[in-house]
């Protein structure tokens, strides 16, 4: 084993620098943070945590009183707009899933998937251009005044939906065809098969990509931003408009200065915050789902 | 009757996403399809983007992308390798993936906001390509370790056994042996990189910047294609025409960067599978 | 760590810069109002068409992002859609490149033709919310303001003199071309915005139309003419120590040259 | 050069005790709390085919897994006791396992070639190696290929995906990726066990061949095997949680006169 020592080099060196590199990847998330934190602590020292909650609305900017920084309408319109999309999309999404894979013809399926795989490269812009000029409209027809809740959960449904369904439909393709062909074996139905066999062997792929789909929802700027209305409210129904976090950035971000600008910067924290907590929520249930699974 | 009514649930819901699709789509062909010309293409912009073509904000679009994978590609195969690799009991991939898993959800405009302070100012690097592109970096990099690890991954753990049993060395290993089996993997990533990189607006007003110049080097501002679109549809007074257009070239650009890539993926895992 | 990246990123771009181009150029940077920045777009490409060796970059953000870059620094010149308020000026100098009003605008179906102060500031306070109160159809009226930082909030709020809480919109509308969209696709909705903006949209075939504002009709003219009562001046800002280049760019901004120019974007040239 | 006497098994059988290759004591594997073997103290005689048989989950694997320290990249995975090859104990910690895979190779249960072509896969293990001469590589690529008697079906489509082969052809082409290191010792998981009966058969041959130049170690579920190429049989058992060696000896002793009430019975098939 001379050469042993002067071999292991090399590998080293390589499993160094592959380090390096990961945790460089991993440092961007705590530098992101940091920085953010940075730029949020003048109005974090100035009004303290609780405001943001407690105050009489979202007047950052107001010229007569003090700035005003609570920030409940706008988690609540980017609340809304996530879960009506979401509610929307996955369902369809899964339908659309279990459609290529269990019912259409195959060259359809394909033709679908591919579909989908155009929809799911739609740049979100376009999807807001088209809510706004298409869409809105029509809601407004029925329940003005259009922009609204609805609108925003329509077109991210839209938006999200490719990502949710191609997720599920890589999840379902990689149920292992051992498994399908026992369903098949024992007689099972089609719909039991695709339901009762396939569906919750897949499941890990299909909640991964509900969360994605979530997490895509929150974090979506241009498009609720052009269809969602932007009024500073807690939405009392779909029809009602609201203002979104990131919304809200982009609206005034040009515009902001001094207070306000570092207030933008605290909603983007308290974004940043609110995926965090999705994940480890997610990160939860998989454990739970790991731990049942283990059990059962 | 449970098949029957599954199988109309499942036209149903293909039929409504279907039509949305079409809808959109047809929307945007029928309004932007006569706009576009070899001219189109190839002309600077004009009157804020109402006359002229596209070429320079193509050129951008193209630097801003380039940029980006350079700088995340290398990164994020790095990263993807040594997860891919991490026994993930351990600390240390557990810290990367629960970090990488929060960074793929994190808002593209927190990243424009990060990138504007990052690059832009604390770097210096100002309005530019280069600060654009850096942002749209950190960006996809999570998208794109999540698709190159589950590439790797992809790859049977046999294959790893058998190169060390072989007393591999572990470069070797990966080289010759785990990246190109992980080929399709990495691809999807990359497209699914490029797809996100060229259709973010948000992160990129702060970054690269609206000037519509052709650009002479990577630290000029460039506009990319989904910038353009958006000035075109809310800045600009009857922008609209135009707008469409734009919208129609980006969608054709990346669905035809996205089909390549899937058909190349799927060619590439088709001549591995043993017909016999 | 830091550092490193930051010698290599420098290195990079050097190197990037000196395979670019070999001739010297020179950057002037505008920052500021998204209303001006189409005009300045343009006047950039006429005189970089005649100076090649100045480059004009115009990034687009707001009328405040614009004062607070050039006095920072950032910008050689800032773009304001308003005029500096006192904390502002120390230290700037503002020249007005054109005029603009703001004015209120309805889908070209609504019968309405013209409202009074009162009924508008009602109407946006939500006190008013039928359209058949103002002599209109029996419908809901949808009233679209404008974003915070968007200088025409500031002088619909100078004009009726109320504070920025105290104004119930139905709709909140970011850039101008949304708020045209959103009045386009709703015949009864109502929206105040940069004349020169609407005049624009209406040439192109937009349904919009243009409400007097206290007997006076909403055009380039009345605003050129001083009588147009909710007015802005539209400025570029600069500091004292102002770089040659930056010199040349506002001198000629602000010479008759461009005059055909500000006016395609109907806005008035300061004369 | 190794030593081309084809030992007989009975001549083995009757002489005096064989040098051994691998001398395991007291081995245990763990997975996590999971105890999988324990208490091996195998011996396995130099350039002699060792079969060890046993019912599934005994631990034969994980035994065999630990013989070049392939249970490294199971995470979870402890081994303890002894492992002594040429004396020196290669579960010490500083004993580099990459020199030990390259003396003791592995065939796995199913045919693994890399995603390569058929050239690619002996190539990369030479190269890795560092034998640089190409004429070299071509030279001991094709000795190793007539050696398992794949050349003639391949020798005109080298450029091919190793994955395009037949089962069989694939299995062949591990066994001799793992020569083409000339290791001295082989060790096979099951090797026929994925593969059709004339497939097997034909695995089976080329292991016999082997007999005298390699010390060789499988582990096969397949009795009438067994039987038909062991020089040297290890009878796993499961006793309470965990697997153990129950009997080793000569093959020819053992499956005639089984010394363990247990071993007869697994040899008759009277069991599981």
């Amino acid at each position: 084993m001379p050469a042993s020592a002067s071999r292991l080099d090399p590998d080293r060196l390589l499993t160094g620098g592959l380090r390096l590199c990961a945790a460089f990847s991993a440092a961007l998330l705590i530098l992101v943070v940091i920085f953010l934190l940075l730029q949020a602590g003048p109005v974090l020292d100035a009004i303290g945590p609780w405001r943001l909650f407690a105050d009489d609305g979202w007047f950052p900017a107001d010229t007569a009183a003090a700035g005003q920084f609570s920030i409940v309408a706008l988690l609540a319109g980017s609340g809304a707009v996530a879960f009506g999309a979401t509610v929307l999309a996955a369902p369809l999404a899964i339908a659309s899933a279990v459609f290529c894979r269990f019912v259409a013809p195959p060259r359809i399926g394909q033709l679908f998937r591919r579909m989908l795989e155009v929809l799911a490269g739609v740049p979100s812009v376009v999807f807001g251009f088209w809510g706004l000029v298409v869409l809105v409209p029509l809601i407004n027809r029925w329940q003005p005044p259009g922009a609204s809740v609805l609108a925003g959960a329509l077109v991210l449904g839209l938006m999200i939906l490719p990502t949710i369904a191609l997720l599920a439909d890589s999840a379902l393709r990689s149920v292992p065809r051992a498994t399908l062909s026992a369903a098949a074996a024992l007689g099972l139905s089609r719909w039991r098969t695709a339901l009762q066999v396939a569906l919750p062997a897949a499941r890990g792929g299909v909640v991964t990509g509900i969360i994605l789909g979530v997490a895509r929802a929150i974090g979506e700027t241009m498009a609720v931003l052009m269809v969602c209305g932007n009024v500073v409210q807690v939405p009392a129904s779909v029809f009602e408009p609201v203002r979104t976090l990131t919304a809200n950035i982009a609206l005034e971000m040009a515009y902001a200065y001094g207070d306000h600008r570092s207030a933008l910067f605290l909603t983007g924290l308290v974004l940043t915050l609110l995926v965090i907590a999705l994940v480890l929520v997610a990160e939860l249930g998989r454990g739970a789902n790991a731990r049942r699974t283990a059990h059962g | 009757m449970g098949d029957r009514l599954l199988a109309g649930v499942c036209w149903l819901a293909a039929g409504i996403v279907a039509g949305g699709f079409a809808w959109l789509l047809g929307d945007i062909v029928m309004n932007g399809l006569g706009q576009i010309n070899l001219m189109y293409l190839l002309m600077p912009v004009a009157d804020a983007g109402r006359a002229g073509g596209i070429g320079p904000v193509i050129v951008s679009t193209s630097l801003i992308l380039v940029v980006c994978l350079s700088v995340s590609l290398p990164l994020g195969l790095a990263t993807a390798i040594v997860l891919s690799e991490a026994d993930d009991e351990r600390w240390f991939g557990r810290l990367v993936r629960r970090s990488l898993d929060v960074l793929a959800g994190v808002p593209s405009i927190v990243f424009g906001l990060f990138g504007y302070a990052v690059f832009g100012l604390a770097l210096g690097l100002g309005f530019s390509i280069l600060s654009g592109g850096l942002t749209l970096a950190c960006m996809v990099l999570p998208i794109l370790i999540r698709s190159i690890e589950q590439g790797l991954r992809a790859v049977p753990i046999d294959i790893r056994h058998a190169a060390a049993a072989l007393g591999m060395q572990r470069w070797r290993t990966l080289v010759a042996v785990l990246l190109p089996a992980a080929a399709p993997g990495v691809l999807v990533g990359v497209v699914l990189g490029i797809g996100r990189a060229a259709a973010e607006t948000a992160a990129l007003l702060f970054t690269s910047g609206y000037v519509a110049r052709m650009p002479d080097s990577l630290l000029d501002s460039g506009r990319s294609l989904s910038v353009h679109i958006f000035d075109l549809a809310l800045n600009v007074a009857g922008g609209e025409p135009r707008a469409y257009a734009a919208a129609l070239v980006l969608i054709v650009a990346l669905a035809v960067v996205n089909l390549t890539a899937i058909s190349l993926s799927e060619r590439l895992l088709s001549s591995r599978i043993n017909p016999a | 760590m830091l550092p490193i990246w930051r010698l290599l990123l420098v290195l990079s771009a050097v190197v990037l810069a000196a395979c670019g181009n070999g001739q010297t150029t020179t950057t002037v940077t505008l920052t500021g109002s998204s209303t001006i920045g189409p005009v300045m777009t343009e006047v950039a490409r006429r005189y970089e068409a005649a100076n090649p060796t100045i480059r004009v970059d115009v990034q687009t953000g707001g009328s405040s992002r614009g004062i607070q870059d050039a006095r920072t620094g950032l910008a050689d010149i800032g773009m304001s859609s308003r005029a500096l308020k006192p904390a502002e000026a120390e230290g700037a100098n503002q020249h007005i490149l054109a005029r603009d009003g703001v004015a209120f605008l309805l889908h070209a179906s609504n019968p309405v033709d013209s409202l009074s102060d009162d009924q508008l500031r009602d109407i946006y306070l939500g006190r008013i919310s039928n359209w058949q109160q103002v002599g209109g159809k029996d419908a809901p009226i949808t009233a679209i303001s404008r974003a915070n930082g968007r200088s025409e909030l500031n002088i619909f709020q100078d004009y009726f003199d109320v504070a920025e809480r105290q104004i119930k919109p139905d709709l909140i509308a970011g850039e101008n071309q949304q708020g045209i969209k959103l009045v386009a696709g709703n015949p009864d909705a109502i929206i105040y915005m940069s004349i020169g903006t609407a005049e624009t949209d209406q040439q192109a075939g937009v349904p919009i139309k243009l409400l007097p504002l206290a007997g006076v009709p909403a055009s380039s003219q009345t605003v050129a003419d001083g009588s147009f009562p909710m007015s802005r001046v539209l400025i570029l800002v600069t500091r004292d120590d102002l770089a040659p280049a930056a010199k040349q760019v506002l001198d000629y901004a602000l010479s008759p040259a461009v005059h055909d120019l500000i006016e395609a974007q109907a806005f008035v040239p300061a004369r | 050069m190794k030593s081309t006497v084809t030992p007989i098994r009975s001549v083995v059988a009757e002489s005096a005790p064989p040098a051994l290759a691998i001398q395991t004591k007291d081995l245990a594997v763990h997975y996590g709390a999971l105890c999988a073997v324990r208490g091996v103290s195998l011996q396995v005689p130099q350039q002699q085919i060792t079969a060890i048989i046993g019912p599934s989950g005994c631990g034969k694997t994980s035994v065999l897994s630990s013989l070049n320290r392939l249970t490294d990249l199971i995470p979870g995975a402890r081994v303890s006791g002894q492992i002594l090859i040429d004396g020196a104990d290669v579960l010490w910690p500083a004993y580099d396992p990459v020199a030990l895979r390259r003396r003791v190779g592995k065939v796995f249960q199913k045919p693994n070639p890399f995603p390569l072509s058929i050239a690619r896969n002996l190539d990369l293990p030479l190269r890795d190696q560092g034998v640089r001469n190409a004429d070299e590589r071509a030279g001991r690529i094709e000795a190793v290929l007539r050696r398992v008697g794949l050349w003639d079906e391949v020798a005109q489509r080298l450029d091919m995906p190793a994955q395009q082969l037949s089962g069989g052809q694939q299995q062949r082409l591990c066994i001799a990726r793992a020569l083409v290191l000339e290791p001295d010792i082989l060790l096979m998981d099951e090797p026929c066990s994925a593969l059709d009966p004339i497939a097997s058969g034909v695995v089976e041959g080329l292991i016999e061949e082997l007999r005298g130049d390699y010390t060789v170690v499988v582990v096969t579920h397949n009795l009438q095997q067994a039987r038909r190429i062991a020089d040297h049989l290890a009878v796993f058992w499961t006793s309470g949680d965990a697997g153990c060696l129950v009997e080793q000896g000569p093959a020819g002793a053992i499956f005639d006169s089984p010394k363990q009430a247990i071993t007869a019975a697994y040899l008759d098939g009277r069991c599981c």
